[in-house]
C-alpha cells in the first residue's frame, strides 16, 4: 500500500524525540494511526492543517484515497493486522462528496462495519469515521491529537494483529 | 417404548409419507415430460438422522426421493452449478429453501425461469449434529438404528433402547424462528400445508451475549473460535449469498486473503466472509450447519443482521430486500458520533 | 540427489539476461550458484525449481547442456506472478535454485538413432538442452533434424544457434516455420503438425522429441502417428504445476505417476497408459 | 505391560505436562481437538477422536520453512522446528495414518527435515478405542483396529478401573520411567485387554471393505460414477483438511522490506485453483475430475505406489462431509454393497 504524506503534513507538529511504532510496551510508545483521507476534502484539509503549521502528533500515516467511498472495510481490518493502533477514515461532509453521493454509502457501510469490528473485538475508540472538508485544517489537526491520546491511552492493539513475524 | 417406528430411509414418516410418494411421482413426470431436466431432492443418508441432496436425471431414478423430517440441507445453491447447462432444474424447497433461491435471482446469478420450484409444507427438520452430539454424551458410539418424528417427539432407536427428544431439543436453530413453514410463490406445492407453530422472535440473544463482554473478552471468545478454522471453505461454499463469479479468496492479486493460517488473517476470512454477505445474509444457517469445528458463524451473520436493523429500520433483514440495505444509502441516515 | 533440506534453495547469482523474442516474453537467465561447490548436475530434459525470494517458486526446465554446465541457462516465459517478477530483475540480482528434478530423455537409447526435433515457442528449451547434449556427443547419434516453430519470426526462441550453430554441425538440419510471417521472413508459413508432415520424416531408425504448448503437442503426436512414428519412437516433455519437486505435495500426480519423479520426459506409450489429466 | 489406575491418570497427565509440551485432547464449544494443555486437569477423555486430525503436530496447516532477505541482499535462514512434545490420547487410526505419511515424507529419495524432526520431537501416547463410533469409524476396513498401537511409544489400554501401559520404543520407555515409576505390572490381564482391543469389531469396517477394490479401480477411470457422485460435492475442502492421511501442500512466500518467511500451508485438490496454471490451463477443470482425484488418488494411486490405501477409516469425512460423499460411501458404492445394513 502506497503512503503518501500530505505536503504540508512532513513540516508539522514537533514529536519531542517520540517515535511512532517504537517497540510497544517501551516509555517511547507512541500509537501508529493509519489515516484514509478522501482526495477531494481531508487530504487537503491534512495539507492545510500541515501549511497552517497547526501542531499535531506524527502518529498518522495518511494513505490518499479518491473517494472516502472507495475504503473497503478489509483495508482497515488489513491495518489492523499490520500494526495499525487506531485507523482514521475521513471524507467528505455528506452531501459535499466530489462524486455526488460516495460517502453516503460509505457513511451506511463503515457504521455497520465499526459496530462490527467492535463486536470482534476492537475496540471502537481505535476506529474512528469522521467528515472533514479542505478547509478544516484545524478539524484535521485536532481530530488527530484527540485520537492519538485515546489510542495511547488504550495502548498497542493486538487484536487481528498478525504475529506471524513474532511467533515463528 | 413400543409402537411402530418407520426408519427415514424406509422413506417417510407418520403423515408425511404421502408427500414422498406424491413427491417421487411428480418428480418422475416432470423428468419424464420434459419440464425439467433434472430434480434436485433428497435421497436417504447414511444414517436414519441424515439425508443426502439427490440429483435425479431419470424418471426411473425419482423412486429414491425421499422427503422427511431429516431433511435438513438446503439445495439451492446446486442451482448455480446447474446454470452452466441448458435446461430447466426441478428443485425441492422448504420455505427457508426459497428465500436461499430469491437471493441467488436477487443477485441474477440463477435465472428464475430455469429453475421448477416445487414447495413442500415442513414440520421443522432436526438437526443431526446437535441430536449426535446428545447421543454421542449418553450412548457414546453407539450407531443409531432407527429414527422418526411423531407428534412433535424425535424419537432415536439404538442399540440400547430408545431415545426422545423433544422439538426445542432437536429443531434445527432456524426452525425456531420459522414464521411460516409452506413456501408462497412456488411452480408447485406437494403435500398438504403445514400450520406454523409459535416462532421466537429475532431477538438475537445470541449476539447480546457476546456484545456483552467486555472488549479483550470478545476478541478472546473469537481468537478461540477462529483458531480451529480450518479454512475449508465449506461456509462459503454452502451459502447462497456467496455466488460471486470469482471469490476475493480464491484470488492471488491482489492477494486478499493470505493462503497462511494463522488467527490475525481468520479474522480477514471471517469478517471478509460475513461482510460480504451483509445485508443479504437469509438467515439459513447453512454455513454454522456444515462447519465441522463448530465456529458460530451466526452470531457473526445476526450481529450484521441486527446492526442493519437498527440503524436503518430494516425490519426483516434477512428477506431479501428489494434493494439492499448496504447498497443504498438516505441522506438522513444516522451519523457517526 | 538426496540432501539435508531439498526443501532449501541455493543461492545463485544472475549473471546475464538475454531477451529471445522480439518482445521480450521470453528471457534465458544465466546462472551462476553463490557457492560453487553447490552439487548440481543435471542430464537433459531435467528441470530446476527456481525462487524469487517473496514470490515462491516454479518449475523451470534448464535449457543449457549438461556438457556447458556453467553457468546454468534458464529460458523463462513470462505467464504468471513469478516469471514476471522474475523477468523484472537484472543482472547481479539473486535467485534460488534447487534441484535437478525429475528424470531426463533417454540419452543412452537414442545412441545410434536419427534424432528429429519438433518444438514450439518456449518448448524449445528442454530440447535446446538436448540438441547441445547430442551435438557436444555428435558421434554417438545419427542424423539430427529440428522442426522449430513459432507464432512469429519475432518469437523464435535461441536465434543465434537456430541460424548459426546449429546449422553448421555435422548432418544437422534446423527447419524453421512460423504461424505468422512477415516481409523479412523466407521461411515457411504453417503450424507445426502441418509443417512436420511437409518435411515427411522418415520413421526408420528415428526418435522425435517433442515439446511445445498444449494444442501443438496434441496436433503433433496426431502427425507422427500419420508419418508411422510407433508410439515407443515419441518422447514429449509435460508440464504441470509443481510446488515441492520432490514427490511430497501431492499436485503432479498423473494418476499414480509424479511428474516431478517420473516425469517430466515420458514416451507416447507411458503417456498411453496414464489417464489424460495433464 | 505396567498398569495405571485410572485415579492416578490425571497425576500421570500432570506429570507429563511438567516435563514437556503436553498436548492432548479438550473439549472446547463442544468441539474436542488437541490442543496444547498446562495440566492433566484439561484433558478430555471422554471422545471417540477429535475433529481435527494429529497429522498438524507433525504437518502445520502453516509452516515456516526458512527466513530470507530477498534480493540483492539475499539471504536464507533455515527455520527448524524445536520443540518437544507429547501428544496423549492419539488413535490407532491417527497412528497408522502418521505411518502412511511417513512413506510420503521419509520414503524415497528425499527425506522431508520438517516432517522428520517433528517426528523424532515428539512421543506418541496412544490410546485404544473403548467406543469407536458405529457410524463413521471404519479402521478395520484397513486392518486397523482398536487396539493396533503401531506407530505409538506408548499405548494404553482403558480397562475399567485401569489402564494397561504398553512401552514399544525407547522414546517410550524413558517417558514411563519419568512419568510412571512406580507403577506395577498388568500381567496377563493387561494382555487379555489388549487382546479384546485388538480382535473388537467395528461395524461399519466390516461392511465397508475394500478387498480388490485397488486393482478394479485401474480400469474405471471413466466410470460414470464419478460425474454422478461428485454432482452433490460442495467443492469445499472438509474432507481434504480433516483426513489425516491428505498431505498436499502449496508454497508461497510472505515478505515484508527487509524480512520474509517461505511458508508451505495446506492446500486441497478440491479447490478449483489446486492445478490452474499460470497461462490459464487447469487439468482437472471440473468437480468431477477433483472428486475422482481424491478417491482414485486413495484407492488407486497411492496403492500403486506405496502398496496401501491412503485411508485408515477414522471416520472424520463420514461424519463431517455436508453431503455424505465420504470415503465408506464412495468404497460401498464403488463396490456395489448397502453401507447401512
Amino acid at each position: 500500500m502506497p503512503v503518501n504524506e500530505p505536503h504540508g503534513a512532513a513540516q508539522a507538529a514537533a514529536p519531542g524525540g517520540a517515535t511512532a511504532g517504537a517497540r510497544p510496551g517501551t516509555a517511547e510508545w507512541e500509537p501508529r494511526i493509519i489515516g484514509f483521507c478522501c482526495n477531494w476534502c481531508s487530504y487537503a484539509g491534512a495539507d492545510l492543517a500541515g501549511t497552517s503549521r497547526l501542531e499535531y502528533p506524527p502518529t498518522v500515516r495518511v494513505i490518499r484515497v479518491p473517494c472516502s467511498g472507495r475504503v473497503n472495510p478489509q483495508f482497515i481490518v488489513r491495518a489492523f493486522q499490520k500494526g495499525a493502533d487506531g485507523v482514521l477514515v475521513a471524507g467528505c461532509h455528506p452531501g459535499d462528496c466530489h462524486y455526488s453521493t460516495g460517502n453516503y454509502f460509505t457513511r451506511r457501510r463503515l457504521q455497520v462495519a465499526r459496530r462490527f469490528l467492535e463486536y470482534l473485538g476492537i475496540d471502537p475508540r481505535r476506529l474512528r469515521i469522521t467528515w472533514i472538508s479542505a478547509s478544516e485544517g484545524q478539524k484535521f489537526a485536532d481530530t488527530v491529537r484527540e485520537m492519538t491520546e485515546e489510542v495511547r491511552a488504550l495502548g498497542p492493539n493486538r487484536v487481528m494483529r498478525d504475529e506471524l513475524w513474532a511467533a515463528n | 417404548m413400543g409402537g411402530e417406528l418407520k426408519t427415514a430411509s424406509g422413506g417417510m414418516t407418520g403423515v408425511r409419507s404421502g408427500v414422498g410418494s406424491e413427491l417421487a411421482e411428480r418428480a418422475a413426470g416432470l423428468l419424464a415430460g420434459g419440464e425439467v431436466r433434472m430434480f434436485l431432492g433428497y435421497g436417504a443418508g447414511r444414517t436414519p438422522l441424515r439425508v443426502r441432496p439427490r440429483h435425479v436425471l431419470r424418471p426411473e431414478a425419482a423412486g429414491g426421493l425421499v422427503w422427511n423430517e431429516f431433511c435438513a440441507p438446503s439445495l439451492a445453491k446446486y442451482l448455480l452449478e446447474e446454470q452452466e447447462e441448458e435446461g430447466r432444474v426441478g428443485v425441492l424447497v422448504k420455505a427457508c429453501d426459497l428465500r436461499a433461491v430469491k437471493r441467488l435471482v436477487a443477485d441474477r446469478r440463477v435465472e428464475r425461469e430455469r429453475v421448477l420450484l416445487v414447495g413442500v409444507g415442513c414440520p421443522g427438520v432436526v438437526d443431526a449434529g446437535k441430536v449426535e452430539a446428545l447421543l454421542a454424551r449418553a450412548v457414546p458410539g453407539e450407531m443409531v438404528e432407527e429414527a422418526g418424528v411423531r407428534d412433535g417427539v424425535l424419537v432415536v432407536q439404538t442399540r440400547s433402547g430408545v431415545r426422545e427428544f423433544p422439538r426445542e431439543e432437536y429443531l434445527l436453530e432456524r426452525c425456531l424462528h420459522c414464521e411460516d413453514p409452506n413456501p408462497r410463490d412456488v411452480d408447485l406445492f406437494v403435500g398438504p400445508e403445514v400450520a406454523p407453530w409459535p416462532a421466537r422472535p429475532h431477538d438475537y440473544a445470541e449476539v447480546a451475549e457476546v456484545a456483552a463482554l467486555g472488549a479483550a473478552e470478545r476478541a478472546a471468545y473469537w481468537d478461540r473460535q477462529f483458531a480451529r478454522c480450518l479454512r475449508c471453505f465449506a461456509c462459503r461454499n454452502v451459502c447462497p449469498a456467496c455466488s460471486c463469479r470469482e471469490c476475493c479468496f480464491d484470488v492471488w492479486e491482489p492477494m486478499w486473503l493470505p493462503r497462511e493460517v494463522s488467527v490475525s488473517e481468520q479474522y480477514m476470512f471471517h469478517f471478509t466472509r460475513a461482510f460480504h454477505v451483509a445485508g443479504r445474509c437469509v438467515d439459513c444457517g447453512e454455513c454454522e450447519r456444515v462447519c465441522p469445528v463448530g465456529i458460530p458463524l451466526m452470531k457473526l451473520n445476526r450481529a450484521l443482521q441486527k446492526e442493519i436493523a437498527e440503524l436503518f429500520g430494516v425490519e426483516r433483514p434477512w428477506e431479501p430486500q428489494e434493494k439492499e440495505p448496504l447498497a443504498m444509502y438516505t441522506p438522513d441516515d444516522p451519523d457517526f458520533h | 540427489m538426496p540432501e539435508a533440506n531439498p526443501m532449501m534453495p541455493h543461492l545463485a547469482r544472475i549473471e546475464e539476461i538475454v531477451a529471445e523474442t522480439a518482445s521480450g516474453d521470453v528471457k534465458t537467465f544465466r546462472v551462476q550458484f553463490l557457492d560453487p561447490e553447490v552439487p548440481f548436475s543435471h542430464l537433459p530434459g531435467q528441470c530446476a525449481m527456481v525462487s524469487v525470494l517473496g514470490v515462491g517458486e516454479a518449475m523451470i526446465s534448464i535449457s543449457s547442456s549438461p556438457t556447458r554446465p556453467r553457468p546454468l541457462e534458464l529460458a523463462v516465459k513470462q505467464v504468471g506472478r513469478l516469471t514476471t517478477r522474475l523477468h523484472e530483475m537484472e543482472p547481479g540480482d539473486v535467485i534460488g535454485v534447487r534441484g535437478p528434478y525429475g528424470n531426463h530423455f533417454p540419452v543412452e537409447d537414442m545412441k545410434g538413432k536419427d534424432l528429429l526435433f519438433i518444438g514450439g515457442g518456449i518448448g524449445l528449451a528442454p530440447l535446446r538442452s538436448l540438441i547441445n547434449y547430442v551435438l557436444d556427443n555428435r558421434g554417438d547419434y545419427g542424423k539430427i533434424d529440428i522442426i522449430y516453430g513459432a507464432r512469429s519470426p519475432g518469437d523464435l526462441c535461441f536465434k543465434r544457434e537456430l541460424y548459426d550453430e546449429w546449422p553448421a554441425a555435422p548432418d544437422t538440419r534446423v527447419l524453421l516455420t512460423v504461424d505468422r510471417g512477415d516481409e523479412d521472413w523466407k521461411g515457411a508459413v504453417a503450424l507445426v503438425p502441418h509443417f512436420l508432415e511437409q518435411v515427411h520424416p522418415d520413421p526408420q531408425g528415428k526418435v522425435a522429441i517433442t515439446c511445445g504448448p498444449p494444442i501443438m503437442i496434441k496436433f503433433t503426436l496426431e502427425s507422427l502417428k500419420k508419418l508411422g512414428f510407433a508410439d515407443e519412437q515419441i518422447v514429449t516433455t509435460l508440464e504441470l504445476k509443481m510446488q515441492c519437486g520432490i514427490g511430497k505435495c501431492g499436485r503432479c500426480n498423473i494418476g499414480s505417476r509424479y511428474v516431478c519423479l517420473d516425469g517430466p520426459v515420458f514416451t507416447l506409450a507411458q503417456l498411453k497408459a496414464m489417464p489424460a489429466e495433464y | 505391560m505396567r498398569c495405571l489406575e485410572r485415579k492416578d491418570l490425571r497425576a500421570f497427565l500432570d506429570k507429563l505436562a511438567s516435563t514437556a509440551s503436553l498436548v492432548a485432547p479438550v473439549r472446547e464449544d463442544g468441539v474436542v481437538v488437541f490442543r496444547p494443555v498446562p495440566s492433566g486437569e484439561q484433558v478430555e477423555l471422554d471422545y471417540v477422536n477429535p475433529v481435527r486430525s494429529a497429522k498438524e503436530f507433525f504437518f502445520p496447516q502453516t509452516e515456516v520453512m526458512f527466513r530470507f532477505l530477498p534480493s540483492p541482499m539475499a539471504s536464507i535462514t533455515p527455520v527448524e522446528p524445536d520443540r518437544q512434545i507429547v501428544l496423549f490420547g492419539i488413535r490407532p487410526c491417527d497412528l497408522a495414518a502418521l505411518s502412511l505419511l511417513d512413506e510420503v515424507f521419509l520414503g524415497g529419495d528425499y527425506r522431508d527435515a520438517y516432517w522428520g524432526r517433528r517426528r523424532e520431537l515428539t512421543t506418541l501416547v496412544g490410546l485404544a478405542c473403548e467406543r469407536p463410533d458405529e457410524s463413521s469409524c471404519f479402521c478395520t476396513a484397513f486392518g486397523i483396529t482398536p487396539g493396533t498401537a503401531e506407530g505409538a511409544d506408548v499405548m494404553l489400554y482403558p480397562a475399567g478401573d485401569w489402564l494397561g501401559v504398553e512401552v514399544l520404543t525407547p522414546k517410550g520407555q524413558a517417558l514411563v520411567d519419568g512419568a510412571l515409576p512406580g507403577a506395577g505390572e498388568a500381567g496377563e490381564a493387561g494382555e487379555r485387554v489388549k487382546q479384546e482391543y485388538l480382535n473388537r469389531a467395528v461395524p461399519l469396517g466390516e461392511r465397508v471393505r475394500p478387498g480388490e477394490l485397488s486393482k478394479e479401480l485401474d480400469d474405471r477411470f471413466d466410470d460414470p460414477y464419478w460425474e454422478e457422485a461428485s454432482r452433490r460435492c460442495l467443492g469445499c475442502g472438509i474432507c481434504t483438511y480433516l483426513c489425516p492421511t491428505c498431505h498436499c501442500f502449496l508454497v508461497t512466500d510472505v515478505a515484508k522490506r527487509d524480512d520474509g518467511v517461505r511458508l508451505r500451508c495446506w492446500d486441497s485438490c478440491q479447490f478449483k485453483d489446486f492445478l490452474l496454471m499460470a497461462g490459464g490451463h487447469n487439468p482437472r477443470p471440473t468437480r468431477k475430475e477433483r472428486t475422482r482425484q481424491r478417491f482414485l488418488h486413495k484407492l488407486n494411486y497411492f496403492v500403486h505406489r506405496y502398496g496401501r490405501y491412503l485411508c485408515t477409516g477414522c471416520g472424520r469425512c463420514v461424519q463431517h462431509c455436508p453431503v455424505g460423499l465420504d470415503m465408506a460411501t464412495v468404497i460401498a458404492d464403488l463396490r456395489g454393497v448397502t453401507q447401512h445394513a
